[in-house]
């Protein structure tokens, strides 16, 4: 069948007064998007392949090129928009199920925006944090009720393990698989240089990188793939995967065509097999089974961990983070509707689960309710893009926050939403020997380094503005937000008040 | 004394470093003039292997240099730093440096009857090819500091 | 410790510079027959052409050379004999020196064949119109004697002829090139790469003739009678026959004498305090294990150098050498090295063409020569680092008797790695 | 119109003022009176208090309640719910001397009280917890009224005013206590409420502070979650508590309750050689991470056995201590304690962080 309703998304504009043929554009595209024609001496472009990532227009040595959004248009209509009848047609040409990556992009609130942060004047001396010691530090673990001395006054309350993170910030959960070698690399390098930690996803974890165990948690996830003894007691916690706030109550899928020997050595799955994570852990279908998985890994870890449990947000989250925690989790981690995913269905991810906002602050009330808020930390992700997201989050009742598509970002990915192809122009989510190359670890270690201590001043500062000089002293502490274009039952979930209240 | 290395499980084989050597040896310096109008070599020639990966070489700047030996006229010769360098004005053309190269770095011009070969952008001390690589695959190291990573080609 | 050095040119230097890095005290002093300080000696040819200028022939050096490394240079100065026993030498000034280490770097000599008539023409030096071609002197006054109107007559199609002759042509009206062999430059050139030579040369020379399988009976005034009984008038004779190693210092200094001066593996001569080195020398060749005699200027720099640590007591073994030669006429690059030809000897043609040829010759696995036509870019470095570090071409990762361009991928990752790395140390 | 404490978070600056007699030896007001009547310019007329600790020798063994009220009918319910639960040993309205610059003051009262045992038996918690919930569930469910003492021989003065004024007020040469801590108050944001002046008390605790709290908020909603109902939404309130769950409920040594509030740095934490110690700090860090106070503060924390001077972990407002003899004298400034003790034998201004204790020598409690 020749009819192709395909059109392009983008359009590539090349100045051939710069452009020298020097030919590096088309040695970095996976799509082969570019092509040089030694007939006219010029090189060409094919729009139709075009990802918008921008390999070729960061790389260009005379900046040459340039990618817009293509001009072809169909008529207005607020109803059916150009995407709804490309989506249409998409289906229409495969029968298939839509699958997007990265978070949801549609235009719903971001409450973060929405939340504004207070500073001491006049009554409360600002601190700043180039002259006077500002802490950051966090410690992730269940927390006993009260701590006991005995007459000579020596602690004697057995401390559960905690996870020292220097900064409120971990990297979220993806797998080796879904994202390279390379990029894993760059990420525990980089937690291990920061002090934080990084999550191997649900890959299994690399042998290489082993040694990079104590800023490593370990994730067992529907798939169980990689997880074996040595595994879980690799890293310093273990986080089960219950849900994704890309795609709440759906599995996973690796095609096989990324399973090359090292993937499936870590994975533990046949060179070439699709990577099936089921929807449900199928030994987990209430919160009692919840409780022996965590108790399995306790006992197969000595104790010696803390245990994550990694929901996505979704309507009765307090309840189910609540359950979590009496089912004996040291950590619950709560991902919201706009974290990102190498592929998920459309359908799911622009339209299951609710903001993150939401659920943190009804989780932390809820937890503080039962008086429980101090047997599990709480961790949020999806979708923190700078420091001041983080401050809100914390202020609101979050331990730490998780950051996935940040850290891409940081380590070139340029959100192209493209990372099913498996043709990743930055060397993150591929598996393809040349490509993953382009990411060099040593650069993207430094980057991520860079971008978390860049962060962290931020916080810094914005604490100091606060008069406060422990992140502790934040936690929680609602009065130091308010909220503006909120409404009534907004304000109420949040626990927060309005501007100038 | 700093060289060049090239870390060949970097490279990407973009050939940018050829690029920005033909710029860093131009006359107008204007990355544009230098690759469509000025005709230059680039010192620097990245090379692909037979399992597809890549790698940049440039002189070596050898601390026994077979090319300064061969040259009859005086024309290549190294510096107070240590640098090999080229002088085209005392250069007869005989290629004899080309003949001793272990590493074909020293090269006859293909537009010209010169030679052409990497002086480490001596007159900036900033290696453009080293700059521009946006892998790190060339970097711009004391000779000390690759003595540790020696250890690890193995 | 005094140092004693004959011999000014690639040798000698070399020698200096060696010395000095190891040892910043003692005398040196050099001795040359020459009124000049070290010179390129290929260069003379470009000089007669006028693509070097006078000031540029010294270049090769920088002018304070000799004050920076605290050498004591004695120009036209011709040393007369050495006394081994007594550690002394005399010179035509009735000086004598003592010496602790001597190096003879005396270089070689016009071969001038047994032809009737010449040597007196060529003893007859002022006013002579027949010339040899192997010093600045010999170029100066050659480029003095030359008038447009020549008749250039140049004995020898060697490497040393027919650079006279690309220096002269242009200058002169009718340039004459005689050899005995079938083709231009015998010892170093098939007949195929010849040919192509000579007719480059042929096509780019003003007025250049070539009479091969020639020989000439007598010298005359002006003229030659060649073997074919037939007179050529000339206004100019060249000798460039060849060369020989300049021994007879050495000889008369009872010292082991082969084709050149003998010397072990340490560049010592037969006397323990005598070394040698530089054409004068006879060494091993690297694939005949013969005792052969090269006059190169690349070999002589290594060997003055490592004369020069062996004197001032550092042990190091000189390698075995091969011939290797770059050469251009007219434009026309010929990069070659090595042997061609042998037994066993397979050789691949990669390229040919009218004007290009490319050529690499196998022997058990082992690449032992190769001849480069107008094909500069190959990076034929390469391939003479191959020869010389005797490497199984079996074990590199491309097959390069099918490589148009040679590369240095050729070498494994590893090896690849560490040498570009190391560099040449 | 303005909020009043309680509705909202009021921030305030001060004077704060402290003495003790470790032997025990007792002395009236006047002491007090002039040291927090020096710093009069650190306070703005609407607020001031004192606590005293030994007033009631003869009421010793029974919990001495201070409530305002803002009416009779108030009093009354509020007498009904005591009733239900103590045995009322005396009552009286707290002697107060008329003074021009004291207006509207409510109806203050005292309460000499007995907890009825079956009650505490039915909820089967201690005595003090049992007193702690009936403060408690006054202070949130009775309008009008507000328990502003409830200690045992031991009580607050506190009203809207001059510092001075209120001490002349409430008459306090006319009582004799071992420990005396005073406060005036500069508030910013508020009319001044009477309950609103420090110090701050919950059982024997009480707590006169400058400054203001940063981690409000955060304190606030951890000792909310072990039951206690912060009605003022003052920093002071939420310090006290503090303590109180600290060190009455979860049994923390006083010495270790200070490492929660002022927690040692990570990285002093870090440098630490001891393991036993640098566990207990980490530890400490860790479970009491939202008890840690931060901002400016100074405090005289008071209870039974002595007082606790304490400034925030990097010194942002003013503490000095000083001894005489068996007197120890603590202030925001310096000249606050010489003007009543003119030859003091040390006078030092205590670190960031660094704790201020001054006990009863053992045999005098």
């Amino acid at each position: 069948m020749s009819l192709n309703f395909n059109t392009p998304l983008f359009e590539i504009i090349r100045d051939k007064n710069k452009c020298i043929q020097c030919k590096v554009c088309v040695r970095q595209c996976a799509n082969e998007v570019h092509w040089y024609s030694s007939y006219e001496n010029i090189v060409n472009s094919d729009n139709n392949k075009c990802v918008n990532c921008h390999r070729c227009v960061i790389l260009c040595p005379t900046k040459a090129i340039t990618i817009r959004k293509h001009r072809l248009e169909f008529r207005n209509n607020s109803n059916w928009t150009s995407n709804a009848i490309k989506e249409i047609q998409k289906q229409a040409d495969t029968g298939g199920v839509l699958l997007s990556s990265m978070g949801n992009p549609n235009k719903l609130p971001i409450y973060w925006d929405k939340i504004l942060l207070n500073a001491s004047q006049v009554t409360n001396p600002s601190i700043d944090p180039l002259r006077e010691p500002m802490e950051t530090k966090v410690m992730i673990g269940r927390k006993p009720d009260k701590l006991k001395f005995n007459k000579q006054g020596d602690l004697i309350t057995d401390m559960p393990p905690q996870i020292e993170l220097n900064v409120p910030i971990m990297f979220s959960a993806m797998s080796y698989g879904s994202i390279s070698k390379n990029a894993h690399e760059a990420l525990a390098r980089a937690a291990t240089k920061l002090g934080i930690c990084y999550n191997t996803g649900e890959g299994g974890l690399n042998k290489d990188f082993y040694k990079y165990g104590k800023n490593t948690i370990v994730q067992v996830a529907s798939g169980r793939f990689g997880v074996y003894k040595d595994y879980l007691n690799a890293g310093v916690g273990i986080e089960i995967k219950i849900g994704q706030g890309a795609k709440p109550g759906i599995g996973g899928h690796l095609p096989g065509k990324k399973v090359g020997a090292d993937v499936s050595v870590t994975r533990m799955i046949p060179i070439g097999s699709d990577a099936i994570s089921p929807a449900p852990h199928h030994d987990i279908y209430s919160i009692e089974d919840l409780r022996q998985l965590i108790f399995a890994l306790k006992e197969t870890t000595n104790y010696s961990k803390p245990i994550f449990v990694k929901i996505a947000a979704v309507h009765n989250a307090a309840a189910i983070a609540s359950g979590i925690v009496r089912a004996g989790a040291d950590v619950v981690v709560v991902d919201g509707f706009r974290g990102g995913t190498g592929a998920a269905p459309t359908r799911v991810r622009d339209n299951v689960g609710i903001p993150i906002e939401f659920a943190l602050a009804s989780i932390d009330q809820r937890l503080r309710e039962e008086g429980i808020r101090n047997s599990a930390s709480l961790v949020i992700s999806g979708s923190i893009r700078n420091s001041s997201d983080i401050v809100k989050a914390i202020a609101l009742g979050a331990d730490a926050v998780y950051i996935g598509s940040a850290a891409l970002i940081a380590m070139g990915c340029h959100m192209c939403r493209s990372c099913s192809t498996g043709k990743c122009n930055w060397g993150i989510a591929t598996q393809q020997y040349d490509l993953v190359k382009r990411l060099n670890p040593d650069i993207m270690y430094k980057r991520l380094v860079n971008l978390i201590s860049a962060w962290n001043h931020e916080i810094q500062e914005m604490l100091g503005g606060m008069g406060i000089n422990a992140v502790d002293s934040l936690r929680g502490n609602k009065l130091m937000l308010r909220g503006i274009d909120l409404n009534e039952t907004e304000l109420r979930i949040l626990g927060i008040k309005y501007v100038g209240e | 004394m700093k060289k060049i290395y090239s870390f060949e499980d970097k490279c990407l084989g973009c050939k940018l470093c050829e690029v920005y050597c033909k710029t860093a040896r131009s006359k107008s310096k204007n990355i544009i003039k230098a690759n469509k109008e000025e005709n230059i070599d680039s010192a620097i020639i990245v090379e692909k292997t037979n399992k597809d990966t890549h790698f940049a070489l440039q002189c070596r700047h050898c601390t026994d240099a077979k090319c300064i030996k061969a040259c009859i006229s005086g024309a290549i010769f190294k510096d107070e730093i240590g640098i090999v360098r080229y002088d085209k004005e005392k250069c007869v053309s005989c290629l004899s440096c080309v003949l001793v190269c272990p590493f074909g770095a020293v090269r006859k011009s293909d537009f010209n009857s010169t030679v052409t070969k990497c002086d480490l952008c001596f007159s900036t001390g900033k290696p453009l090819c080293v700059s521009n690589c946006p892998n790190d695959a060339i970097k711009f190291l004391d000779e000390k500091e690759i003595d540790d990573r020696m250890e690890i080609v193995k | 410790m005094k140092y004693l050095i004959i011999g000014n040119s690639a040798a000698g230097v070399n020698a200096i510079e060696a010395i000095r890095r190891l040892d910043q005290q003692n005398n040196i002093t050099v001795i040359s027959e020459e009124n000049y300080q070290i010179y390129g000696r290929p260069l003379i040819s470009y000089y007669l052409s006028g693509k070097i200028k006078y000031k540029n022939m010294f270049s090769y050096k920088e002018k304070d050379f000799y004050t920076k490394k605290k050498a004591n240079l004695l120009l036209n100065t011709k040393v007369n004999s050495i006394n081994t026993k007594i550690k002394k030498i005399y010179t035509n000034d009735n000086l004598s020196l003592e010496y602790d280490k001597l190096l003879l770097a005396t270089g070689s000599l016009p071969f001038i064949p047994c032809i009737k008539g010449l040597k007196q023409h060529i003893d007859n030096k002022k006013d002579s119109n027949v010339f040899t071609f192997l010093t600045f002197e010999d170029s100066l006054r050659l480029k003095n004697k030359i008038k447009k109107t020549s008749k250039v007559v140049v004995l020898g199609a060697g490497l040393i002829g027919l650079k006279v002759v690309e220096g002269l042509s242009g200058q002169v009206d009718n340039i004459t090139v005689i050899d005995l062999s079938d083709r231009i430059m015998a010892s170093v050139l098939n007949e195929i790469e010849a040919n192509m030579v000579k007719s480059h040369i042929e096509k780019c020379g003003d007025n250049v003739f070539f009479k091969l399988k020639t020989g000439i009976s007598e010298v005359r005034n002006d003229t030659l009678l060649l073997s074919n009984n037939t007179v050529i008038d000339y206004d100019i004779l060249i000798v460039s026959v060849g060369v020989k190693p300049n021994v007879e210092l050495a000889k008369n200094a009872g010292l082991k004498i082969g084709k050149g001066i003998i010397v072990n593996n340490y560049l010592q001569t037969s006397n323990k305090d005598v070394y040698a080195a530089g054409d004068c020398i006879e060494y091993e060749d690297l694939f005949s294990n013969n005792k052969k005699l090269y006059a190169l200027w690349t070999n002589a720099t290594r060997q003055g150098e490592l004369a020069g640590y062996n004197m001032s007591g550092i042990k190091m073994k000189y390698s075995r050498y091969f011939a290797i030669n770059a050469i251009s006429f007219f434009g026309m690059n010929l990069l070659s090295a090595g042997i061609t030809t042998g037994k066993d000897i397979h050789n691949y043609i990669i390229e040919s063409s009218i004007n290009t040829f490319h050529m690499i010759s196998i022997l058990n696995n082992k690449l032992v020569g190769f001849v480069l036509i107008n094909c500069p870019n190959k990076r034929a470095g390469i391939y003479t680092t191959l020869i010389n570090d005797g490497i199984d071409i079996s074990t590199l990762d491309y097959d390069i008797t099918t490589m148009k361009n040679i590369k240095f991928s050729i070498y494994p990752k590893k090896n690849r790695t560490k040498k570009m790395w190391q560099g040449a140390a | 119109m303005i909020n009043k404490e309680g509705k909202v978070k009021i921030p305030s600056g001060c004077a704060i003022t402290g003495i003790i007699d470790k032997n025990g030896n007792k002395f009236n007001g006047e002491d007090i009176i002039k040291s927090i009547a020096l710093m009069h310019e650190r306070s703005n007329g609407l607020g001031g208090g004192f606590a005293a600790y030994g007033i009631y020798p003869e009421y010793k063994d029974f919990y001495a309640l201070h409530i305002f009220f803002d009416d009779f009918n108030i009093k009354i319910q509020t007498e009904d719910y005591i009733k239900k639960n103590f045995d009322i040993i005396n009552s009286e309205s707290i002697p107060t001397k008329k003074n021009p610059k004291i207006y509207d003051p409510p109806l203050i009262w005292r309460y000499f009280l007995n907890p009825k045992k079956d009650n505490i038996e039915k909820k089967e918690i201690d005595e003090k917890e049992f007193v702690f919930k009936c403060v408690m569930e006054i202070n949130k469910n009775f309008k009008g009224a507000y328990i502003f003492s409830s200690g045992k021989n031991m009580g607050v003065f506190k009203g809207v005013g001059y510092p001075e004024d209120i001490g002349k007020f409430f008459l306090l040469d006319t009582y004799e206590a071992y420990i005396w801590t005073a406060h005036g108050r500069f508030p910013t944001n508020t009319p001044g409420w009477w309950g609103g002046a420090h110090p701050f008390t919950l059982l024997n605790w009480s707590v006169v502070h400058n400054g203001e709290i940063s981690s409000y908020d955060a304190n606030r909603r951890f000792v909310e979650m072990y039951g206690y109902i912060c009605t003022l939404k003052t920093d002071t309130e939420v310090i006290t508590f503090l303590f109180d769950m600290l060190i009455r409920k979860h049994n923390i040594p006083l010495k270790k309750a200070i490492k929660i509030v002022v927690a040692p740095f990570w990285d002093d934490i870090e440098k630490e050689i001891d393991p036993s110690l640098k566990k207990e700090l980490k530890s400490i860090r860790s479970v009491y991470a939202s008890a840690l106070i931060n901002g400016p503060f100074s405090i005289i924390l008071g209870f039974e056995d002595g007082i606790l001077a304490l400034n925030d972990r990097i010194k942002l407002r003013p503490l000095v201590v000083a001894t005489k003899d068996a007197k120890t004298y603590i202030s925001s400034e310096e000249s606050a304690i010489r003007v009543i003790c003119n030859n003091p034998d040390k006078v030092w201004m205590p670190a960031g962080g660094e704790p201020i204790i001054a006990l009863l020598k053992k045999e005098y409690r």
